[in-house]
């Protein structure tokens, strides 16, 4: 076994396994189960990408999508107390829909692409050693404006994702230090000037209401 | 020379007058007011006399001039100026002196009116319209002072703007009026086409067209297509059309009548003496185009006729006695359009003349017996009048015997020579005009002579009611009156006696040199072929023997046989009227209802313009035009009403949308290729 | 001094004041009406000098101003004006003072908002006058719909909504078309340069679809004859001095747009299709006319009539191809145009003074109907005399301005075909009928009601403004010799040009 | 390197289709939802990996990089938005969403 059937053979494995864990993703029944199964067809595609020398992304992928994005998935599923029945009605009546749908696309996508795809090698690996190298000096020369930007993005997600999911209870009694360090001797108390309190005599019967005028 | 300050002075003076009565009238009060438009008007009158002696006594030149350039376009310009000669002068003289009678009369007449001041502003301010008209020395200009005249017309029409008769009178006058100005106004178009093809550049100037209008022979212009017209004849007729109008020709003749719902001094000054009149002097002064179109003369002279004898006879059915004199103009303002289709120009203008006399002295003294009756016209309830208002009733005598041409009185002079200038007329239609005049005087005598004494003698048929007063609103009874009628003030009686003086003696040295002396010189133009006062200036000897002649003559019989007629009728035997007129009832209907011209007036172009105007708009304009822009709002509506229904809000509809989308649109990739 | 760009300053100048009107704020409505008069006055001012100076030599386009706008599309902020221009110029500006005199006391709710959208007004249709840039133009003649939209949607009557939606989609509808002409003219020729255009020899073809893109956005603003309904609209709802700029000079630029555009740019086409438009003048003329006439609103009714007289424009600006081309009358066809563009000032005076008589009684019974009212001529005698005035100017009565614009057309158009003469002298009678037939029903007679009957006397403010109009009314029907003096050269040239076919 | 490129792009397109098929499956779980579109990400983000390394331009790989970027902000404003939603209906139910609807 050489290293490109070696090679082959790793490529077949990762994605049989990437895209029997996506069909779990879309087929299991329990939420958790398909963030799960997500979790693995990540790893696998990340092995793909890997076999593709692209070992920054395949590591990013790792770290960024399993590490943080699908754990987020996980605790939202776990966190909301979802019922999942009404969600799964009509499941079986889609499915030969959806397959349809898949097939014919996938027909198409590949009509498209042809099969004349299918003999074009690769080259020597212009990275030559390190992806990494070769990816950074793209990123901080051409793609510097952008790759900043992107970083804005990221905040402004971080930013907004906590701004919408934060709950502010307005009825919890808590204590607000800076308005109490800030406060003056005037304010702390408010005399207040009213007038004697005098018995009144007991209202009249209210009239008949009037007619409303036309 | 005439100067051109004092043309300015003369035109404008009457101008400045309804200026300072009509916007300063409250600060000058009503005295002021009267005393401004009457001097205004006399500055005017006394100009023009000045004018007059100048040209005709003074050897002054014709006069013609612009003082200002109204329109320039490239090299077409008209002016806004004036053009003096012997018609303008004796036009000028006679609007002046009659308009001066008229606002001297209204002290008298309008004395308790609240609209004093408005009304003097108003007659003022007609004079200088009219004289704006008589003074043109281009089309434009005339056609200026014509619709002038026909806007103080229509004011003074309604002046008593609270009666309901009345502002459907004004309205109907300006409107009738304005059919026949839509005629002018083409006519003056066609002229303008005609300086233009003929090659003496565009120019609307009086001067150039009449010195060409020789040119104009065998000129065709083609409206209707393989038909060419005599261009000649299309700008007569189209022109006369507006003559029509103005001068209460029929058919454009409605409006006169009608017109009587105003003031009584109008009746005088505008539909009698000067406005109506203006149709006469338009065509006398085209008298060189008139010449090159015999057709045009022809259509002249049948209107003219028609006009004559038939208004007349509707004179003699009506009762109210301002609208018999209105029909009596009617009927004298087709004689003077006969004396112009006759190519009798200068006859035409001398009964003008004439007869702003002797019919604004009938008018004013008709005003004089509707203020005595207490502001009644209905000559039913008159009667007996000759003792108490004796000045009013001399003076109408004389002016109906004018009228009637009764030898030696005004006109006489005037009508004889038009009756006779149609008899020895040649042109087409001649003969039928010749008859119409002729009768037409035994018609006018009937109803003249029944107009006096229905309203002067026999028993009073009104009765006096002492405590009566007239009170807001209240409808005043006809025939009762509060007091006895009693004769006018000073204001009122003295222009009477000052027109009835014309009126009576100013035939005798007037018709010589008008009619034969051609004393008219350049300003009328007369083809020797249609010259008809030639002929008859051959037998002429002068102002006495015509009148010694006239005793024998077919007119004056008929006169006479009017006069008999009336006298029987309405002097003596009063219950013949109302059995002649049983026996005749359905020629009594056609002349009472005036030959269903107001019916057809009133039905099919007012009524049916209504309805037309409905149909169009809630039908064209509601319905079709703006139907298909709210249509097409409304089906924009309709159709998002449906297509809404596609966004169900369900996410996955779209995402489902989205992707069938993407099926399709990868599908198609396939199918056509990439490229 | 002829460096100023006194144009510039003519569109700027006003649209600046809206901005400090607006800083005047809703609780000084004084400030913002004296500033709003202040500056509406200076426009004017500004307007004059520039008559000034064009009238010491009338010819051509003058003061002009070229400025880069965007150089990518080559297309420049290009100013100039002939004396077209400068009558149609004159008259926005004077209008304008005498809106904002006519809305002093009437509008009383956001005042600083109202006087600023009619200040917007002014500087925008005074710059759709000086334009000569066809993307300038289009951009001016697509903005005054903006603050025209607010005027009749914030201070219009009952159904403004309804109103103002018709006039802005209807309007905008036909500028798409504009538009696409004006794109395709770039395409073609490479600029937007007006005059460039005018020289630009399109084949046959093009001109016809030119045309009508045209036609179709110009005949809508003027608006002709199937495409009219949303004057009437519009003017019901709109407040009076929405009304008086609507009627006096937004449907001028109409026709302003129609003697810039298809008669100079696509003379062939228009030339063929000449005939189109005057049957729609005609029939604009009479049928309106039957149509007025049986209006039962005051506001209605005038805008009818301002259809009908707009034909007159429209029907003397297209014989011109008839009596220049195929009669070969330049002169004939320099009155036709001349008569038209008077037509466009008189009626700007004459229908503005309509709109603010209408304004007057509405302020006083607040409806438009004329039912409600009657016998003003002794209810309000001085304002009745206004009425019968303007009502005369209307009907296009010599010594009034009305009637000068009427006459010319009328003369020429005798000789492009004595048919066409005969039915638009017919205006004569129809237009009245329907002025006279409501002059009858509101000045004459006695008044309906005690309301009617009580209703107080001209206020000097309104005095005044009806005045203003009055003696321009006068002065131009009088001696409309200087407005000739002054559009004498550009009309010839106008005439001159369009005698050369671009199709050989 | 010897695997040759249609593999990843047959294998991309298969997990581009599995996750169509998962959206008209799962339409109702806006959970799963989410995740499905995450996996075309994935199956996106391939292609461009094996595009870069067979046409030997990083251009692609730095796309992929900037698409996981935006992917995990996307996913993170997704989630919140789930669990606003949760907290404000009680359901993330997408059949019961239609406050959008004529």
């Amino acid at each position: 076994m050489n290293h490109a059937t070696l090679q082959m053979a790793c490529f077949v494995v990762f994605a049989a396994v990437a895209l029997g864990a996506a069909l779990t993703v879309v087929l299991a029944k329990n939420t958790v189960h398909s963030v799960l199964s997500l979790v693995l067809t990540f790893f696998s595609v990340a092995c793909l990408w890997l076999l593709a020398q692209a070992e920054f992304l395949g590591l990013a992928l790792v770290v960024v999508y399993v590490g943080a994005v699908m754990v987020l998935f996980l605790f939202v599923v776990m966190m909301l107390d979802i019922d999942l029945e009404p969600m799964r009605e009509g499941f079986i009546r889609y499915l030969p829909v959806g397959i349809a749908a898949a097939v014919i696309m996938l027909v198409e996508m590949l009509g498209i692409i042809g099969i004349k795809a299918f003999d074009i090698q690769a080259g020597p690996n212009p990275a030559g050693e390190s992806n990494i190298e070769w990816l950074g000096e793209a990123l901080f020369t051409h793609f510097l404006l952008p790759f900043e930007i992107a970083a804005l993005i990221l905040t402004v997600g971080l930013v907004a994702a906590v701004a919408l999911a934060l709950r502010v209870r307005t009825f919890s009694k808590h204590q607000n230090a800076a308005a109490q360090s800030a406060v003056r001797a005037g304010e702390r108390i408010r005399l207040v000037k009213m007038a004697a309190v005098v018995a009144v005599a007991p209202a009249p019967a209210p009239e008949p209401a009037k007619e409303p005028q036309a | 020379m005439i100067s051109q300050n004092l043309l300015i002075v003369l035109t404008a003076a009457p101008l400045v007058g309804a200026l300072i009565a009509g916007l300063l009238r409250n600060r000058i009060g009503r005295a002021g007011a009267a005393a401004v438009a009457i001097a205004s008007v006399a500055l005017s009158f006394f100009a023009s006399c000045v004018v007059f002696y100048q040209l005709v006594w003074g050897g002054a030149p014709v006069f013609n001039a612009n003082v200002y350039t109204w329109l320039e376009v490239g090299k077409f310009s008209i002016g806004i100026g004036f053009l003096v000669d012997r018609l303008t002068a004796l036009m000028l003289v006679t609007v002046t002196f009659v308009s001066l009678m008229v606002h001297i009369y209204t002290i008298g007449y309008m004395r308790e009116d609240p609209g004093f001041q408005r009304f003097f502003a108003y007659i003022a301010l007609f004079t200088f319209s009219m004289l704006i008209l008589v003074i043109a020395n281009n089309f434009l200009q005339l056609f200026v002072g014509w619709e002038l005249v026909g806007l103080v017309s229509y004011l003074l029409i309604g002046f008593w703007f609270h009666k309901r008769k009345a502002n459907f009178a004004a309205l109907k006058a300006f409107i009738v009026n304005r059919v026949g100005d839509f005629g002018f106004i083409l006519g003056i178009a066609a002229v303008l086409y005609a300086t233009n093809q003929l090659g003496y550049g565009p120019t609307l100037d009086y001067a150039p067209v009449f010195a060409h209008a020789n040119a104009l022979a065998g000129q065709t212009i083609t409206v209707v297509s393989g038909h060419p017209w005599s261009l000649a004849t299309v700008i007569c007729i189209l022109l006369f059309i507006g003559a029509v109008g103005k001068s209460a020709q029929a058919p454009l003749h409605v409006w006169l009548p009608d017109s009587m719902e105003g003031p009584t001094p109008i009746s005088a000054l505008i539909h009698a003496a000067t406005m109506v009149t203006a149709g006469i002097f338009m065509v006398a002064r085209m008298s060189p185009l008139y010449e090159m179109s015999p057709t045009a003369l022809s259509v002249v002279l049948i209107v003219g006729a028609t006009t004559a004898f038939f208004m007349g006879l509707i004179g003699v059915v009506h009762n109210d006695i301002k609208k018999v004199i209105a029909y009596s103009t009617l009927s004298q303002l087709g004689y003077m359009v006969v004396a112009l289709g006759a190519s009798a120009y200068a006859a035409g203008i001398f009964h003008l003349m004439t007869h702003a006399f002797f019919k604004a002295l009938l008018f004013l003294c008709s005003g004089s017996v509707i203020m005595a009756m207490h502001h009644g016209q209905d000559m039913r309830f008159m009667g007996g009048l000759r003792k108490r208002m004796p000045i009013t009733y001399l003076t109408m005598w004389a002016g109906s015997l004018a009228l009637c041409a009764m030898p030696g009185f005004s006109g006489f002079f005037s009508k004889d020579q038009i009756i006779e200038a149609a008899g020895a007329s040649h042109i087409w239609g001649a003969t039928y005009a010749y008859w119409c005049v002729l009768l037409g005087v035994f018609v006018t005598a009937l109803y003249s002579f029944r107009l006096l004494y229905m309203t002067f003698h026999g028993k009073p048929r009104w009765k006096v009611v002492p405590g009566l007063h007239e009170e807001e609103g209240a409808i005043p009874q006809p025939g009762v009156l509060p007091h006895e009628p009693k004769e006018s003030p000073l204001v009122v009686t003295i222009p009477l006696i000052l027109l009835a003086i014309p009126s009576v003696i100013i035939g005798w040295f007037t018709v010589r040199p008008l009619l034969y002396g051609d004393w008219f010189k350049s300003s009328i133009k007369v083809l020797p072929g249609h010259d008809v006062l030639a002929g008859m200036g051959a037998e002429f000897h002068g102002a006495l023997p015509m009148f010694w002649h006239s005793f024998y003559s077919a007119p004056f019989l008929l006169a006479l046989a009017g006069f008999a007629v009336a006298t029987y009728v309405y002097q003596f035997n009063p219950r013949v009227a109302g059995k002649v007129a049983r026996a005749l009832l359905p020629l009594y209907k056609l002349l009472n209802r005036k030959y269903y011209a107001d019916y057809l007036q009133y039905n099919l172009f007012a009524w049916g313009g209504i309805r037309l105007g409905r149909w169009f708009w809630k039908g064209t304009d509601m319905g079709v035009f703006d139907g298909a822009v709210n249509g097409a709002a409304f089906v924009t509506e309709r159709g998002s009403r449906v297509f809404r229904r596609l966004q169900t809000g369900f996410l996955y509809h779209y995402a489902f949308a989205m992707i069938i989308g993407l099926i399709l649109l990868l599908g198609g990739l396939w199918y056509w290729g990439l490229t | 001094m002829m460096d100023w760009p006194i144009l510039s300053w003519l569109i700027w100048l006003p649209c600046a004041g809206a901005i400090v009107v607006l800083l005047a704020g809703n609780a000084r409505p004084r400030l913002a009406r004296w500033l709003s008069l202040l500056f509406s006055v200076a426009t004017f001012g500004l307007s004059l000098v520039m008559l000034a100076v064009y009238w010491v030599a009338p010819s051509g386009f003058q003061m002009q101003e070229n400025l880069h706008w965007i150089p990518g599309i080559n297309t420049s902020y290009h100013l100039g004006v002939d004396g077209i221009s400068v009558a149609l110029v004159v008259l926005t500006a004077v209008i304008h003072i005498l809106v904002v005199g006519g809305a002093w006391q009437v509008i009383k709710v956001k005042v600083h908002q109202y006087m600023a959208a009619v200040l917007v007004l002014d500087g925008l249709l005074i710059g759709v006058f000086c334009a000569m840039d066809a993307l300038l133009f289009y951009l001016f003649f697509e903005a005054i719909l903006i603050p025209m939209f607010f005027l009749i949607g914030v201070w219009g009557g009952e159904r403004r909504v309804y109103a103002t939606l018709k006039f802005f989609i209807y309007t905008f509808f036909g500028s798409i078309f504009f538009l696409i002409g004006i794109l395709y003219m770039y395409h073609r020729a490479g600029t937007f340069d007006l005059q460039t255009l005018q020289n630009f020899p399109f084949t046959f073809k093009e001109q016809t679809w030119l045309f009508f893109s045209f036609v179709i956005a110009f005949a809508i603003k003027t608006p002709m004859v199937p495409v009219h309904t949303w004057l009437p609209d519009a003017h019901v709802e709109a407040p009076t001095g929405g009304s008086v700029i609507l009627a006096a000079i937004m449907l001028k630029v109409g026709t302003y747009g129609f003697l810039r555009f298809p008669l100079l740019i696509t003379p062939d086409a228009s030339q063929h299709f000449a005939w189109l438009i005057i049957v729609l003048s005609l029939i604009a003329i009479i049928y309106i006319g039957y149509v007025a006439m049986v209006q039962p609103d005051m506001k209605k009714l005038v805008a009818y009539s301002s259809i009908a007289h707009m034909g007159f424009v429209t029907l003397g600006l297209f014989i011109v191809y008839m009596l220049a081309r195929q009669l070969n009358d330049p002169g004939m066809a320099q009155l036709g145009v001349q008569g038209a563009v008077v037509q466009m000032v008189s009626h700007g005076f004459v229908s503005g003074a309509l709109f603010t008589c209408i304004g007057v009684m509405y302020d006083r019974l607040h409806t438009h109907e004329i039912s409600v009212f009657g016998g003003l001529a002794k209810v309000m005698p001085w304002f009745g005399a206004f009425w019968i005035l303007f009502a005369m100017a209307n009907t296009g009565l010599p010594g009034t301005s009305g009637f000068v614009g009427e006459f010319m057309v009328i003369m020429s158009a005798f000789k492009a075909s004595p048919w066409i003469a005969l039915f638009a002298a017919y205006s004569l009678i129809i237009s009245a009928g329907y002025t006279l037939y409501l002059v009858r029903r509101i000045i004459w007679g006695t008044a309906p009601t005690p309301k009617a009957a009580a209703m107080p006397h001209l206020n000097a403010r309104e005095g005044w403004v009806l005045t203003g109009f009055a003696l321009a009314v006068l002065a131009i029907g009088v001696y409309p010799w200087p407005l000739m003096h002054l559009m004498d050269s550009s009309v010839a040239q106008i005439v001159t040009h369009l005698m050369t076919s671009k199709i050989g | 390197m010897s695997i040759p490129e249609s593999w990843y792009i047959v294998f991309a397109t298969v997990l581009f289709c599995i996750s169509i098929a998962g959206i008209f499956i799962n339409r109702k779980n806006v959970i799963v939802l989410l995740m499905c579109i995450e996996l075309m990400l994935l199956a996106v983000n391939t292609n461009f990996v094996a595009f870069s390394r067979f046409l030997g331009n990083p251009g692609g790989q730095v796309f992929v990089f900037f698409i996981l970027t935006v992917a995990a902000a996307e996913s993170a404003i997704g989630l919140a938005i789930v669990v606003l939603m949760f907290r404000n209906r009680r359901t993330i139910n997408v059949g019961e969403l239609d406050s959008l609807r004529y």
